[in-house]
């Protein structure tokens, strides 16, 4: 039963994950991009994490695949603000495509 | 039917030998700069399939991400702070003549040559001989530790880590005679968001550095890859200018360069003052001296990156003498 | 196949590209980047030599020397790097 | 289970090495540190699942050292490129 749910998750993660590149690749300009690469990527590790976790049957790891995640999260939406930040400035932000 | 994870060592194999192909023939340096990163990424991702850990661990944290971030920063300073912005400046093309299409070609056969040389050597080499793993795991109980990796490296060899500590120092005293002056950038504006994540991850990430000077004594980890991350911190914090360095700092800096290696030689002295041949730890003890060396060499490895990241000794110049990055 | 012959094969690719960059580039940024792709390869060998099939443990002293190599590599990097921006400066003042 | 973990770390790989046209094509070098972005989160997941498939626990400190550096480069780039911009 573990092993069905953890296999969902995983599928469903690398889903997001393939997304995210598709939406790297076909989106017109850089704060579409920003919004299919953090929001996708961020969801897809979340539900990778979660399912390696369910595989994972000792605390400790589960414990560290949690710390990962968290930190994860935090540093890709605070990496995604800085770059969006940075290509209002620079003036990057019009759609060349 | 083959076994799938032999695909993914292909294609990964495949994935890291064009990348490294491509960022060296790719015509813009910042792309060079973001393929080399990731060329790294990729190669630590072999080395956790060749079950190296350890390994993975220093280059994903120093031979990529340290590294990545001074090749940025020579970049910026070649485009930006060089005062020409002229095409040439901005490519860092030396101003030499054009070499002529036969020394390339003559080059390239002799580098195939040597490649092809070593393709046979490595075939015709005997597969999975005899290493030195019977010998290492004979005399891991006298080692003290229980990680091998961290064994030889503080124990069985640590003539070369004293070595490679020398050589870090060797490079710091370098780039200090190299460049001089106070750096005058202005601070980044950051914004509130990074200011919140800063204050949660900055200590997070000191905890992590030391947490893997810990673990070093029983699992991958240990004093470079623990230095290598708390110099993150430092480098996180020169670049967004919480810190800046001051003249009066290179006192403490300096101390701290030499600390690793001082530590490290001074406890081989004390050993062999006691009728041992040096780094031959009592054995009661070993554990005690391996986890004081690495401790010190882990401060001295994190300020001596950092201070190589900034990479100039912060003196006050005379005016019209200086120069910023 | 098995995954010593594969990444062995890679890491003499890899440092053969390095050796030819190494030679043929114009710029200084890219020649110690070839370089440093020169040492990636020669790493992976000795990973690659230390490799035994698991559930075997691999042999740990040729990874203490690629972790050594490692640091002496960012070491010599970064002081190749300052030597650039210095001839940059230099040049850049030289031309004004 | 190990084949559909591999199959998974297959898929992974060649969503990251499709990232990698963004590099090339840019334009704007914030674009292509987005898709080094890409990389650092991919293979965190890649070494999550590693560390299941070739049971070394060990892959997971691995795997936040990964993401550390992922942030840093991004960081690095984002101050020195708005410092040349002003």
């Amino acid at each position: 039963m573990q092993d069905v749910v953890a296999a969902v998750l995983i599928t469903t993660g690398t889903v997001f994950f393939i997304a995210g590149t598709v939406g790297l690749l076909r989106f017109p300009d850089i704060f579409c991009r920003l919004h299919a690469l953090t929001k996708a990527d961020g969801l897809g590790l979340a539900l990778i994490a979660l399912g390696v976790a369910f595989l994972a049957a000792t605390p400790g790891a589960v414990f560290r695949i949690v710390l990962i995640w968290f930190f994860v999260a935090a540093a890709s939406a605070t990496c995604g603000h800085l770059v969006a930040r940075y290509a209002r400035r620079s003036g990057a932000g019009v759609r060349h495509d | 039917m083959t076994d799938p994870l032999v695909i993914f060592d292909l294609l990964l194999a495949l994935a890291i030998v064009a990348l490294a192909a491509a960022s060296l023939s790719v015509r813009d340096l910042f792309s060079m700069i973001v393929l080399f990163i990731i060329f790294g990424l990729l190669s630590a991702l072999a080395w956790v399939r060749l079950s190296a850990p350890d390994v993975a661990l220093a280059e994903a944290a120093i031979g990529t991400g340290v590294t990545g971030a001074l090749l940025l920063k020579t970049l910026h300073h070649l485009r930006f702070a060089s005062g020409t912005l002229g095409q040439k400046a901005a490519y860092g093309v030396t101003p030499v003549a054009p070499v002529p299409m036969a020394v390339i070609m003559t080059n390239a056969v002799f580098c195939g040559l040597i490649t092809l040389g070593l393709v046979v050597a490595f075939l015709g080499a005997p597969a999975a001989g005899p290493g030195f793993d019977p010998l290492v795991a004979e005399a891991m109980p006298q080692s003290g530790v229980e990680h091998p990796v961290t064994g030889v490296l503080l124990n069985f060899r640590s003539y070369d880590t004293l070595m490679e500590v020398v050589v870090l120092l060797a490079a710091v005293v370098a780039v200090w005679q190299i460049e001089r002056g106070l750096s005058e950038a202005p601070a980044p504006a950051m914004g509130e968001v990074w200011q919140g994540f800063a204050r949660l991850a900055l200590p997070a990430i000191v905890v992590v550095g030391t947490y893997l000077l810990w673990v070093g004594a029983e699992a991958p980890g240990g004093a470079f890859q623990g230095g290598a991350v708390l110099a993150a911190v430092g480098l996180l914090l020169l670049l967004t200018r919480a810190y800046v360095p001051q003249p009066a700092h290179r006192g403490i800096a300096r101390g701290a360069f030499v600390l690793g290696t001082a530590a490290f030689a001074l406890v081989a002295l004390l050993v062999a003052s006691g009728g041992r041949v040096a780094f031959e730890y009592p054995l009661d003890h070993a554990k005690t001296l391996i986890l004081l060396i690495e401790g010190m060499v882990t401060i001295s490895i994190a300020v001596t990156l950092a201070a190589l990241f900034h990479g100039r000794e912060p003196v006050a110049l005379a005016k019209g003498d200086r120069n910023d990055t | 196949m098995t995954p010593d012959l594969i990444y062995g094969l890679t890491g003499v690719a890899v440092f053969g590209i390095g050796l030819v960059g190494a030679l043929s580039a114009q710029d200084r940024l890219r020649r110690v980047l070839a370089l440093k792709l020169c040492s990636v390869g020669a790493g992976f060998l000795l990973v690659v030599g230390a490799w035994r099939e698991p559930p075997a443990a691999p042999d740990p002293v040729p990874h203490a020397l690629v972790i050594t190599g490692i640091v002496v590599m960012v070491s010599a990097t970064a002081v190749a790097l300052a030597l650039i921006r210095r001839l940059q400066t230099l040049e850049a003042t030289d031309e004004r | 289970m190990t084949t559909f973990l591999s199959l998974i770390l297959i898929a992974l790989l060649l969503s990251i090495l499709a990232g990698l046209v963004r590099i090339f094509r840019g334009p704007e070098p914030a674009e292509r540190m987005l898709a080094a972005q890409l990389f650092g989160t991919a293979a965190v997941a890649i070494l999550l699942i590693l560390s299941q498939l070739m049971a070394l626990p060990a892959l997971l400190d691995v795997a936040m050292v990964f993401a550390l550096l992922a942030a840093i480069t991004l960081v690095a780039f984002v101050v020195l490129a708005s410092r040349g911009v002003r």
